[in-house]
């Protein structure tokens, strides 16, 4: 038994090991060793590698029920995580791998060991910060329900608003941002200080969650009042944006919005009606490249529309995309029907990219001078002006997303993704169900393409590639495939954050191909799981006194 | 009770205008390429040699497509999914072996023992792109088995782009040339020597993997569990032993096609598993998934459209640069494929989909 | 009055006759059964019915015309309903939304209703859900409407069923194995159910099943199919003393009480 | 010491509860046959002896072995033969093929040359046909292969799960006269059969589930006679 345990818990922490030479060897932990978090010495990398060293304890503590065992087995199975970084740290210093591997450089052995090196020091080191991980890790678990998430989710908090220092820092008033930010990340004092804060936040909302039904309860009454007030604010807030925000986080924000409306409108697709595109950039690029054709006047017939006669023709041409890809793959589910749309997002990747099409579509060298929206006299030229067209457009496509869902067409798209079969024994016609999924769904990424091709002033082939499909289903699938603040949350995660973050850009892909694997693994409903019974909520709150409250949990789907 | 003679149905009634409007699309594309090809032949502008020379690279090519489109074809016939990974597998091979191959030259040990360096090197490769398979199994696939479809096809994804930016966050993002073998250099009658090597390659390869799957105990249980996996369980096959196997063969298959692949092109790169992973693919959907046969005969057919396609369909319209359709017209065969006939041309499919 | 008749009707699968020359009248407010063996061809029927498969040959004759090879979501808004044998529910929704998805054809506003939510939207909704609530009390399940399908238990998710193919408010119901799983108690429960559709509503049934019991308790008319044959029909006390059906599907052991004698054994034959 | 015991045995699909608590003994050279409605947990039992679904609570033991949380393929090897519904037979693979899978744990050619000449005198008709596939066989002969399948690992238990289902009753019965044929040669059997009678005709002794629960249980002849059994599972009113 105790064997047992002693193998499951070194098992665990080498495999964590194993995970930390990944991020080593490609590069991730070297990257981020510039960027401090708090104070001088906390890095990012020094984050990651204990978050590792944290994760093999709570991974090896889970499976016992208290402390006594949590923190001994923990503090095992984080040893020997730590003498694989360890190790690796070793064969980096002693062996030239530089020839093959990029990244197995001294530094990266000096990162390993927090900052020691290879030495006898540095094991030290490594050991102690690995018990002590571990020691952390099992006291937290131990700790009553909220506070050990409360803790956890503090941290984590201050370490993303180290992060963000060289976003936030300017925003902020002067006086606040000399006293949180040091020369780099968060100054010790700004640390406590914003971990205090978080943690009073995060109680107050999980002692709230913890009180269950009475509470939701009791928040229903003003809920007709509060609604629209939380509503207004929100978007008072997102209205200001390009006030406060600058040149560069306005243009992130409005990489996010790009990628918040392709999400919106993959989600019809993929997450109402369980259809699988991955060839959705071609709708993205066929808006953009209508858009382009229509108001430049570099190529076609030289003739040039003004921007606000194109925008409608582009999405129109979207919906015919859409109906021309829906089309075809009607009968198609599944691996099927993803590799076929994968096909269409290609050749229309090919197509534009061709000298054949060159005098019409620009090719490799693609088309500028695209023509840029004017109302009345205003020339929507900056990206913090073009942001409110951004926003606008989202929240069209958002408030037609929920429209439609709740709507017999969005019951159609649903009962299609649960059973094809039955829904067709239900009186429920596949081809417009589908189509009109396709064909909508599209649209929205016409229209993000078009007011993409308008923003940047050109478009090239390059940016069509099959990374953004996968962009828009990994941002899907890390929120929640149907759920609409699933889309928000998935974007800013995953477009917003490496935006902000250039050392990020390098590793997205590989992080996409992370979150993709590990979101299926572990939460495959996502962050922000899809509430297809919002009303059942709402009404079991009315309820609340008739139904008991465990079956209101389990009805929650 | 009135008694109807028996009446023939058409079905007429089932094919709605979606449908017709499908088939007129099929049958526009299939008139323009028929028309093409007879104004390029008109025209005249190949000679004999050159449609020659077409046909012998797209078998060379299309060698290399049957190879991976085997271990997609084996894995789709036995646990039903599409490897998405497949085609990173292939790289992470090729890529791995690039140093091996660049030690062996530069050690002049490629130079005084060509076949000793070549075997050497495939295997190693195999080897590679096998353990890659099976951590890749074990890791995004197994705990997913029985999982809605549309789960381990995401997770096949994202395996595909982990390996990809593994692979060049490892070694980087550059283009790395392969050294060239002393004794594929240079022409036998009219085939390049290194196309030869291609294609007597695959052809061994293919023998063993037909002999493995029928002959051994191992190939029985595999196809065994690619039948009915719970019957083959109560059978007493380890069915997940079988699954490995059938990714570590699959896999093995795609490390040697990526040193033959890296022998004809001379170069690597991390992104390099992408097209040809879609393309076998393509191979194993044309000649029928799950049909091994059929993979390879479509691996070969689809290699020899690509290679002549583009002249043949596209010059007599006297459309520009129309090798660089030569893609276009890979993945519109795959479409086209999958709408029309998605049980490929020799087929059979194992499994697939129940429409009820 | 027949309601559905099928002449002639024959389906093959590959070298595999599921159904030969099949007719088959079912008359309006009937409840009829079709029994038979595993493989007799009893679900390809409701298949062809519902328009998932196409007949080889024969006609499928509905209220007079031919729904033979018909879209299955025609046939159904025609008033042609169906449960599963492997309970079917969309296992992720409501009961609620599971009955207003089959409400589907009889709502009726334009997606520019839908999305400006006009007062024909709102009527229409709230109509419809009126009318799914009510279905579900009319099955038993009221105050259960906001629990997901999965989450029920058994004889609710087969009741759900039934309430999501009421609100096709169809003509004709296909059941098929509706007791199935189902405890003694239950049955007796689904067999006075069964007996109300009919009674209450007026819906012709058309049910297949295995349980004997149920069998001869509810039904009108009795078929026997065996190798996609019909090889009986009538009464249930006639078709339960017909030889053919005792030995193709009652047992013989029900008629002579031996168990088998001096058979060859198979390969001798 | 009964050959195969199951002790309270629950089984859960999700939130289902196929079995709740089912407890049974088959001794050695018995034939016991399991009754009940469809989705009565009958299917549920005998997948969960052979490892096919893992018990949520309880045990089983196959005389002094413990099976309840092996692998299928290991429980094959500890000599547990499962007929399961619907034969599944390998279609593609030769009867010869779908024979040598059925003893794929044996390596010695010579034994399994003679398991497989022992099936071919029970069923000759499949030596007839012993390079056709198996998809090719009429429903009975894929009814023989399947029994013929796993008897090649000579199982000292053989689990059959409707035997008789969709056969013509000429062939059922010669399928019944194999399966006591084979119980006077040794081999313990539990059945699983819609045709109760034919069942309870060949039967030592039986046990009737509903919804995941052993209701009732006795020797053939009791329950033949017993009048709950005859209402609800004899078609007698």
């Amino acid at each position: 038994m105790i064997v047992h345990t002693v193998r499951r818990a070194v098992f665990i922490g080498l495999v964590t090991g194993i995970a930390a030479w990944h991020l080593s060897l490609v590069g991730l932990i070297p990257a981020f060793a510039q960027r401090r978090l708090v104070g001088d010495t906390v890095t990012f990398s020094y984050a990651l590698l204990v978050t590792l060293l944290v994760l093999a304890a709570y991974a090896t503590g889970r499976r016992y029920p208290g402390a006594t065992q949590r923190i001994p087995w923990g503090m095992l199975s984080a040893l020997s995580a730590g003498l694989m970084f360890f190790l690796l740290a070793l064969v980096l210093t002693h062996l030239n791998l530089r020839q093959i591997l990029l990244n197995a450089t001294p530094e990266l052995a000096r990162v390993l060991t927090f900052g020691s090196g290879a030495t006898i020091v540095g094991l030290v080191r490594v050991l102690l910060i690995s018990l002590l991980s571990g020691l952390f890790t099992g006291a937290l678990s131990a700790l009553p329900y909220p506070w050990g998430r409360v803790i956890v989710s503090a941290a984590l908090m201050t370490l993303l608003l180290g992060l963000l220092r060289d976003v936030l820092g300017p925003l902020l008033p002067r006086g606040v941002t000399s006293f949180l930010y040091g020369p780099a990340g968060l100054s010790l004092a700004g640390a406590l200080v914003v971990f205090l804060l978080a943690a009073a936040l995060f109680a107050l909302r999980w002692s709230r969650r913890a009180n269950g039904v009475t509470a939701r309860a009791a928040a229903a009454v003003p809920s007709t009042f509060r609604q629209p007030v939380t509503r207004a604010v929100l978007l008072l807030i997102l209205a200001s944006v390009p006030f406060w925000a600058g040149l560069f986080l306005s243009n992130v924000a409005d990489f996010v919005g790009f990628y918040i409306l392709m999400g919106l409108g993959l989600n019809l697709v993929l997450g109402f009606a369980g259809l699988l595109d991955l060839g959705y950039v071609a709708f993205f690029a066929v808006g953009a490249y209508t858009m382009a054709v229509l108001t430049s006047p570099e190529v076609g017939q030289r003739f040039t529309l003004d921007f606000w006669v194109a925008l409608p023709i582009a999405v129109v041409a979207t919906v015919f995309a859409g109906l021309l890809v829906g089309l075809p793959v009607l009968r198609m589910r599944g691996d099927y029907l993803a590799i076929a749309t994968l096909g269409f997002g290609e050749i229309v990747r090919l197509l534009v990219l061709s000298d054949w099409l060159k005098p019409y579509l620009g090719g490799a060298q693609g088309v500028t001078r695209i023509a840029r929206p004017n109302i009345a006299s205003w020339r929507i030229d900056s990206p913090q002006e073009f942001y409110f067209l951004i926003l606008v457009s989202c929240l069209f496509a958002w408030f037609l997303s929920i429209r439609l869902r709740d709507s017999r067409l969005g019951r159609a798209w649903f009962a299609i993704r649960e059973d094809e079969h039955v829904a067709q024994a239900m009186g429920i016609n596949r081809v417009t169900a589908k189509l009109s999924a396709f064909a909508i769904g599209a649209s929205f990424g016409g229209l993000s393409g078009a007011l993409f091709a308008s923003l940047v002033g050109s478009v090239v082939p390059a940016s069509f590639s099959l990374l953004v499909s996968i962009n828009v289903v990994a941002l899907l699938v890390l929120g929640g495939m149907g759920s609409l603040p699933g889309v928000l949350v998935g974007a800013l995660a995953l477009v917003g954050i490496p935006e902000l973050l250039r050392e990020f850009q390098e590793y997205r892909l590989l992080l996409y191909g992370m979150v993709l694997i590990a979101m299926m693994l572990f939460r495959p409903a996502g962050l922000f799981p899809e509430r297809i019974h919002r009303r059942e909520l709402e009404e079991a709150v009315e309820e609340a006194r008739e139904i008991a409250p465990a079956e209101i949990a389990t009805g929650r789907g | 009770m009135t008694i109807a003679a028996p009446q023939r149905l058409t079905g007429g009634r089932r094919i709605d205008i979606s449908q017709l409007i499908v088939w007129g699309i099929g049958g526009l594309l299939l008139t323009i390429v028929f028309l093409g090809s007879i104004l390029t032949l008109r025209a005249g502008h190949y000679s004999a040699a050159q449609w020659r020379d077409f046909i012998v690279f797209g078998i060379a090519q299309g060698a290399i497509y049957a190879l991976i489109a085997l271990g997609y074809t084996m894995v789709y016939g036995v646990l039903r999914m599409i490897n998405f990974a497949h085609g990173e597998v292939f790289m992470s091979g090729a890529m791995t072996t690039f140093f091996l191959a660049d030690y062996l030259n530069r050690s002049g040990f490629l130079k005084s023992h060509p076949w000793v360096s070549l075997i050497a090197m495939l295997l190693f490769s195999g080897l590679v792109s096998m353990t890659v398979a099976v951590l890749v199994e074990r890791i995004a696939y197994r705990p997913l088995r029985g999982a809605p479809r549309l789960v381990p096809l995401i997770t096949a994804v994202g395996a595909s782009f982990f390996l990809q930016y593994t692979f060049r966050g490892l070694f980087g993002s550059g283009v790395r040339a392969y050294p060239a073998i002393p004794v594929l250099q240079g022409k036998l009658w009219v085939f390049q020597k290194t196309q030869i090597a291609v294609f007597v390659g695959v052809l061994i390869t293919l023998v063993l993997l037909v002999l493995f799957l029928q002959r051994t105990r191992a190939g029985l249980a595999i196809r065994a569990v690619a039948e009915d996996r719970e019957a083959a369980a109560l059978m007493g096959v380890d069915v997940d032993r079988a699954i490995v196997t059938t990714f570590a063969v699959g896999g093995f298959m795609a490390g040697i096609a990526g040193v033959l692949y890296a022998l004809v092109f001379i170069q690597v790169q991390f992104f390099m598993g992408f097209l040809p992973g879609i393309k076998a693919f393509t191979a194993a959907v044309l000649g029928g998934i799950g049909n091994l046969p059929g993979a390879a005969v479509g691996g070969l057919v689809l290699g020899v459209i690509e290679s002549i396609g583009p002249s043949l369909f596209f010059d007599g319209y006297g459309i520009r640069a129309a090798h660089q359709l030569k893609d276009v017209i890979a993945f519109t065969i795959l479409v086209l494929i999958l709408i029309f006939r998605p049980t490929g041309l020799l087929g059979e499919r194992l499994g697939g989909e129940e429409r009820l | 009055m027949v309601l559905l008749e099928t002449s002639h009707l024959t389906k093959r699968f590959g070298g595999l006759v599921a159904l030969r020359n099949v007719d088959l009248a079912v008359e309006e407010r009937a409840i009829h059964s079709v029994i038979g063996p595993n493989g007799a061809g009893k679900t390809t029927l409701f298949n062809c019915i519902t328009g998932f498969l196409i007949p080889d040959t024969g006609d499928i004759r509905f209220s007079g015309s031919s729904i033979a090879g018909l879209r299955p979501d025609l046939v159904a808004r025609l008033g042609i309903a169906r449960t599963y044998q492997n309970i079917r529910l969309f296992r992720h929704l409501s009961a609620l939304d599971n009955v207003l998805i089959a409400l589907h054809p009889h709502i009726h506003y334009s997606l520019l209703d839908a999305i400006l939510r006009t007062p024909r939207f709102r009527r229409a909704e709230q109509a419809a859900e009126r009318e799914a609530r009510e279905l579900l009390a009319f099955v038993g399940l009221a105050g259960k409407e906001f629990l997901t399908a999965t989450n029920l238990p058994y004889g609710d998710q087969r009741r759900l069923e039934i309430a999501r193919a009421l609100a096709l408010r169809p003509k004709l119901l296909l059941l098929d194995e509706p007791t199935a799983g189902m405890n003694p108690y239950e049955t007796e429960e689904m067999i006075r159910l069964i007996r109300r559709l009919r009674g209450e509503r007026g819906i012709t049934i058309l049910l297949i099943e295995h349980d004997m019991k149920v069998v001869m308790n509810i039904s009108d008319v009795v078929t026997v199919l065996d190798f996609g044959e019909k090889i009986a029909e009538g009464p249930p006390e006639e078709v339960r003393r017909d030889p053919r059906v005792i030995e193709a599907y009652l047992g013989r052991g029900a008629a002579s009480g031996l168990g088998p004698a001096s058979m060859p054994l198979p390969g001798e034959a | 010491m009964p050959l195969l015991a199951l002790q309270r045995v629950h089984v859960h699909y999700g939130l289902i509860e196929a079995l709740k608590g089912v407890s049974l003994t088959v001794e050695q050279g018995e034939i016991v046959t399991l009754l009940g409605a469809n989705g009565a947990g009958k299917t549920s039992t005998l997948r969960a002896i052979s490892g096919l679904v893992r018990p949520s609570a309880g045990r089983i033991l196959l005389h002094d072995i413990d099976l309840t949380h092996r692998k299928p393929h290991e429980i094959v090897q500890f000599g547990v033969g499962h007929v399961p519904e619907g034969r599944r037979i390998f279609p593609r693979l030769s009867v010869e093929e779908n024979l040598r899978l059925g003893a794929f744990t044996i390596r010695d050619r010579a034994e399994l040359a003679r398991r497989q000449e022992y099936v071919f005198t029970l069923f000759p008709r499949l030596a007839e046909r012993r390079k056709q596939p198996g998809g090719t066989l009429s429903g009975g002969e894929q009814q023989m292969l399947a029994i013929g399948r796993a008897l090649m690992m000579q199982p000292r238990i053989l689990l059959l799960d409707e035997p008789s289902m969709g056969l013509a009753p000429v062939l059922v019965e010669s399928i019944f006269e194999v399966l006591q044929r084979l119980n006077r040669d040794g081999t313990t059997i539990l059945l699983v059969e819609q045709n109760a009678r034919m069942a309870l005709d060949i039967a030592h002794r039986g046990y009737v589930l509903e919804t995941g629960q052993i209701v009732l249980s006795g020797s053939a002849r009791d329950l033949a006679n017993d009048p709950r059994v005859q209402a609800a599972y004899l078609g007698a009113a």
